[in-house]
């Protein structure tokens, strides 16, 4: 693949990659990597997959596509917008309890949430985020949903999610792995609770750059970048 | 159906109207009638609010009035108020991102009353405020309305801030446009668009409505 | 009794007067156009301020320079009709008449507002607005109003420009008997020597 | 430090401000002046893209303007014309949410001119396109200032639509305020700091800017 | 030659008038407050609809309510001076006056304005805005600025109430002579016996 690449004058090339919100730590990276070996540029966005998903459907010059679950590109590509063959599960993404320390409240597992003195627990929205998804699902297959329910927070993403619990407005949230920084407190929700999070890849079919997608795409797979992916988390399939 | 966003978008506007109102003319008043150092710095500062994304002013808000903040502490140890995820904070945060427009709206329109109107008034005896009330306040009224109208639009259009301050909590602080944005987040389009139907006619029938208001104040 | 003495300068105009009117009588400020009467007038109200000078009623200092005395115009209970109405368009005749009045009670208040405009022959104008008026109706309104406050002193800014003769000679008529009642300063801006004969004691010649 | 967003954020704020000033004058003028059929439901339905929360607005755009749609297509296959996801949609999406500030303020100055004046001009011979231009807009030009105002800081700000119509590619499409969001976003609290800061600064300087020329222009 | 006849009605007030003014005359209307004086002028300027009757210059129809003729006020050339000065508060005098003009050259537009404003006293004024000047020279300035375009027809509604006896008495002269020079059809709102003993040919009672 590599040498395929070569051909083509490798400075002016920009690859569009679109990707779920809480793969912006670890995709950053990934790029750089990507850059140093291909000698071309690596543009990233990163929002909420059902924002990326519209935008591509109505012709956002986006070369690959990362989103956070798997509907969303079996969708893209019934429509036509997704080249099949190269869709791609690449990575397992990972959700956590994370708490505020400073709030003097001890979380040990997902019973304690139970806790009188835990009001408001931070999840992303699941009726459009993956992870926010996932949690829910945990907390059902835990039992737990029904009785913590009224204190369940949506945010808008993981991200969102983090923050509240950060600026100690949630003592408690559910968030990604991959935003997971030294100086947190969390707890690691076991895999078997919820559906995986499987974070799968793809090639859009409007995109002129298709060559240099598939070599981001399989780069992806490549064990540098694995190393990237495990270190922020994720499992690799 | 669950009309519980509608009620509180309602609300929520309602509030936040009110108070901007209020507020807002007070701060209009001052930057159209009063002279002071480093006015014209003040006036730019007021349209702050709007230059930032209001996700990010959202942000600010959390960590300003949050339960970790000097004021929430005091909100929460010392009155046993709690703002963070409750309506009360959507109420704050659409204030705050629709004051700008009722400033300017009553800073201009105040500034075009006739002065010699004022004058008069002063030479009948009257008090600063019952000049302000009886002659600056109804001669001004056409832009205050206006005013008006674009803090209620905005505030049943506030979400960045809204989400970040009170949460998305259904039944307790998910508005309508936040559900509007769950909805199309969600890719359930129909549900979107029915939505979209509904807080355009809210809308529209609240502006009709202080149109219609309006009008009869004026004889 | 009203004592003036006022400077005040523009880039291209200055004036610089002194003149005195006793309660009961009326003076006349006469002179040609942009010869500063209606800035005399409106200093006297407190609305501008002059550059020196002093304004005295009934012995009481209400501005004085030097000593860094300037009653709000509020507080110096004094009818002024400036020079184009300035009648409150947002409010009916009656409303405009009874707005400076200082009584309780809102019948009381309609009741005098009602008499006044009697005088003038305007009470079936009561629930007009000001623009529904024609130019001399309005000028009536805004004298009554500033009658109606029972004021120390009356200021009229060329009262009776926009009215007729007749009109004018019955409301110089009734103006006088007013004057008389009230026994209080009256400083007239007038181009109309008739205003003069009839109504002034005194003439500044601007 | 990569200064593109800020170039970007004053181009699109500076073009949408701009055509928000033209459209919202003429939308504005002839809210005051002309009476037609049905003219409140119109006045409530200009205000109308302000109660959608902006990435709703931005959805709509995408599937108005998007290259599935009718207008996208003669576009690009007709005219060769690109807009999504170029700092062209950005200042179309800008454009949408300050108009119904801008035509409100322009509405309520025009409004509060004195006939008589338009009147005059009009036995003086002059057409009605003349009187428009040198009687009633230097007549209402507070309020017009203040619209302007209005909509240069809400497009400063504007995110939302932005977002979904232009993306948030760096060097083309991101805005200062994408960037604030971003830096928030990714917990990069210092440079939005610093973000926050400039963006502000910015904001403030227009404004004093416009204030100024405001000012010798009277006279 | 200007031929008038009108009808018109509110709710408490009606005035149906007919009367005609050749070139070179000036009629003067003539009548209490509140008759219906301005009303009437500002039909014939187009800027209010009477609700019957026609209007003529020079024999051609400007407004005739049964054969359904409205000429817009622009196309009138018809010199109006509101009852309050009417002045552009944001240009200052020497623009007020071109507004109107129709040349092209801008120079000779200033000259031409100039030399009007020498007429009234007022060329050391013509850089100032309206706010600036006195009652009485706002109203110069408006006159100017309705000669100013060679008007076939020239309304004035109450000129001179505000302007002092000598230069009233001057520019009344002056106004003669233009009037003459200018030959058309004047009408003359006032409430001055001497405006009418002077200027008028023709009185219209209202
Ligand atoms: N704000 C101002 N700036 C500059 N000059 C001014 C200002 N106000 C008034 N003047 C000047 O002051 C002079 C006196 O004005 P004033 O209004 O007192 O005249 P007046 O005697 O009342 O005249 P009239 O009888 O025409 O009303 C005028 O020449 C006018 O040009
Ligand atoms: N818009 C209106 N609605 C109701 N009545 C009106 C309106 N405009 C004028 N009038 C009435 O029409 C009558 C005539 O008004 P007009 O202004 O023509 O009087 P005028 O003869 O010019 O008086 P003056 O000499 O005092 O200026 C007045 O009695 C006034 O109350
Ligand atoms: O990264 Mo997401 O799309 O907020 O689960
Ligand atoms: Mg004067
Ligand atoms: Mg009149």
């Amino acid at each position: 693949s590599n040498k395929k690449v070569e051909n083509i004058h490798k400075e002016d090339l920009e690859l569009h990659v679109a990707a779920a919100s809480n793969f912006k730590f670890a995709f950053e990276k990934i790029g750089e990597l990507f850059e140093q070996e291909f000698g071309c540029k690596v543009i990233f966005q990163f929002g909420s997959t059902g924002n990326l998903t519209q935008q591509i459907i109505n012709g956002a010059p986006i070369d690959v596509f990362a989103p956070a679950s798997e509907n969303f590109i079996d969708e893209l590509i019934d429509r036509g917008d997704i080249l099949e063959e190269t869709k791609d599960l690449y990575a397992i993404g990972r959700i956590v309890l994370v708490t505020n320390e400073k709030l003097n409240v001890k979380v040990e597992s997902l019973e304690d949430l139970k806790l009188d003195e835990i009001t408001s627990i931070a999840i992303a929205n699941p009726n459009h985020a993956p992870y926010g998804l996932a949690a829910k699902e945990a907390l059902i297959s835990f039992g737990l949903w029904d009785l913590i329910e009224h204190k369940v927070v949506y945010s808008e993403n993981v991200s969102q999610a983090l923050q509240f619990v950060e600026t100690g407005n949630a003592q408690v949230g559910i968030t990604a792995l991959s935003l997971i920084t030294e100086d947190m407190n969390y707890l690691l929700i076991d895999k078997q609770l919820h559906n995986p999070l499987n974070q799968i890849i793809g090639i859009v079919s409007h995109s002129n750059n298709q060559q240099l997608g598939k070599a981001f795409t399989d780069f992806v797979k490549s064990p540098k970048a694995e190393v990237v992916l495990k270190e922020y988390g994720y499992d690799i399939p | 159906m669950n009309w519980s966003p509608m009620y509180l978008s309602i609300k929520v506007a309602s509030y936040s109207t009110l108070f901007t109102a209020i507020i807002g003319i007070l701060i209009g008043w001052v930057l159209a009638k009063c002279k002071f150092y480093g006015k014209s710095v003040f006036s730019a500062l007021v349209t702050l609010p709007m230059v930032l994304p209001p996700t990010v002013l959202g942000y600010y808000l959390l960590i300003t009035i949050g339960r970790q903040s000097f004021i929430g502490k005091i909100l929460i140890e010392r009155l046993n108020i709690n703002l963070i995820f409750t309506w009360k904070a959507a109420v704050i945060a659409s204030i705050i991102v629709s004051l700008p427009l009722m400033i300017r709206s009553v800073q201009s329109s105040i500034e075009s009353v006739d002065t010699t109107l004022e004058d008069v008034a002063r030479t009948l005896g009257k008090s600063e405020l019952s000049i302000f009330f009886r002659i600056t306040l109804p001669l001004a009224w056409k832009g205050i309305v206006g005013g008006i109208v674009l803090a209620f639009a905005r505030s049943m259009g506030e979400f960045g801030a809204t989400l970040m301050v009170a949460g998305n909590i259904p039944g307790k602080t998910q508005t309508l446009s936040i559900a509007i944005y769950d909805a199309v987040q969600g890719g359930k389009y129909e549900q979107a668009n029915f939505l979209v139907l509904l807080i355009s006619s809210i809308t529209i029938i609240a502006l009709l409505f202080i149109n219609k208001i309006n009008m009869e104040r004026k004889g | 009794m009203l004592k003036v003495k006022i400077t005040k300068k523009f880039d291209d105009f200055k004036i610089d007067k002194e003149w005195e009117v006793g309660n009961g009588e009326v003076i006349s400020l006469y002179g040609p156009s942009g010869s500063g009467k209606s800035i005399t007038i409106q200093s006297v109200a407190g609305l501008i301020n002059p550059d020196y000078g002093f304004i005295e009623i009934d012995k009481k200092i209400i501005y004085d320079k030097e000593k860094n005395i300037c009653i709000p115009p509020k507080d110096r209970h004094i009818g002024y009709v400036p020079q184009n109405y300035g009648l409150f368009p947002h409010m009916k005749v009656i409303d405009n008449i009874i707005f400076g009045m200082k009584d309780k009670d809102r019948d009381l208040k309609i009741r005098k507002a009602i008499d006044l405009l009697r005088i003038t022959g305007l009470d079936n104008k009561k629930d007009k607005y000001p623009m529904e008026l024609s130019g001399g109706q309005k000028q009536r309104v805004a004298i009554m109003r500033a009658l109606a406050t029972n004021p120390k002193v009356l200021l009229l800014d060329e009262p009776f420009s926009a009215l007729d003769i007749n009109v004018k000679e019955n409301l110089r008529k009734e103006i006088k008997r007013f004057f008389s009642y009230w026994n209080i300063p009256v400083v007239l801006v007038t181009h109309d020597k008739r205003d003069v004969e009839v109504l002034a004691n005194k003439i500044a010649y601007y």
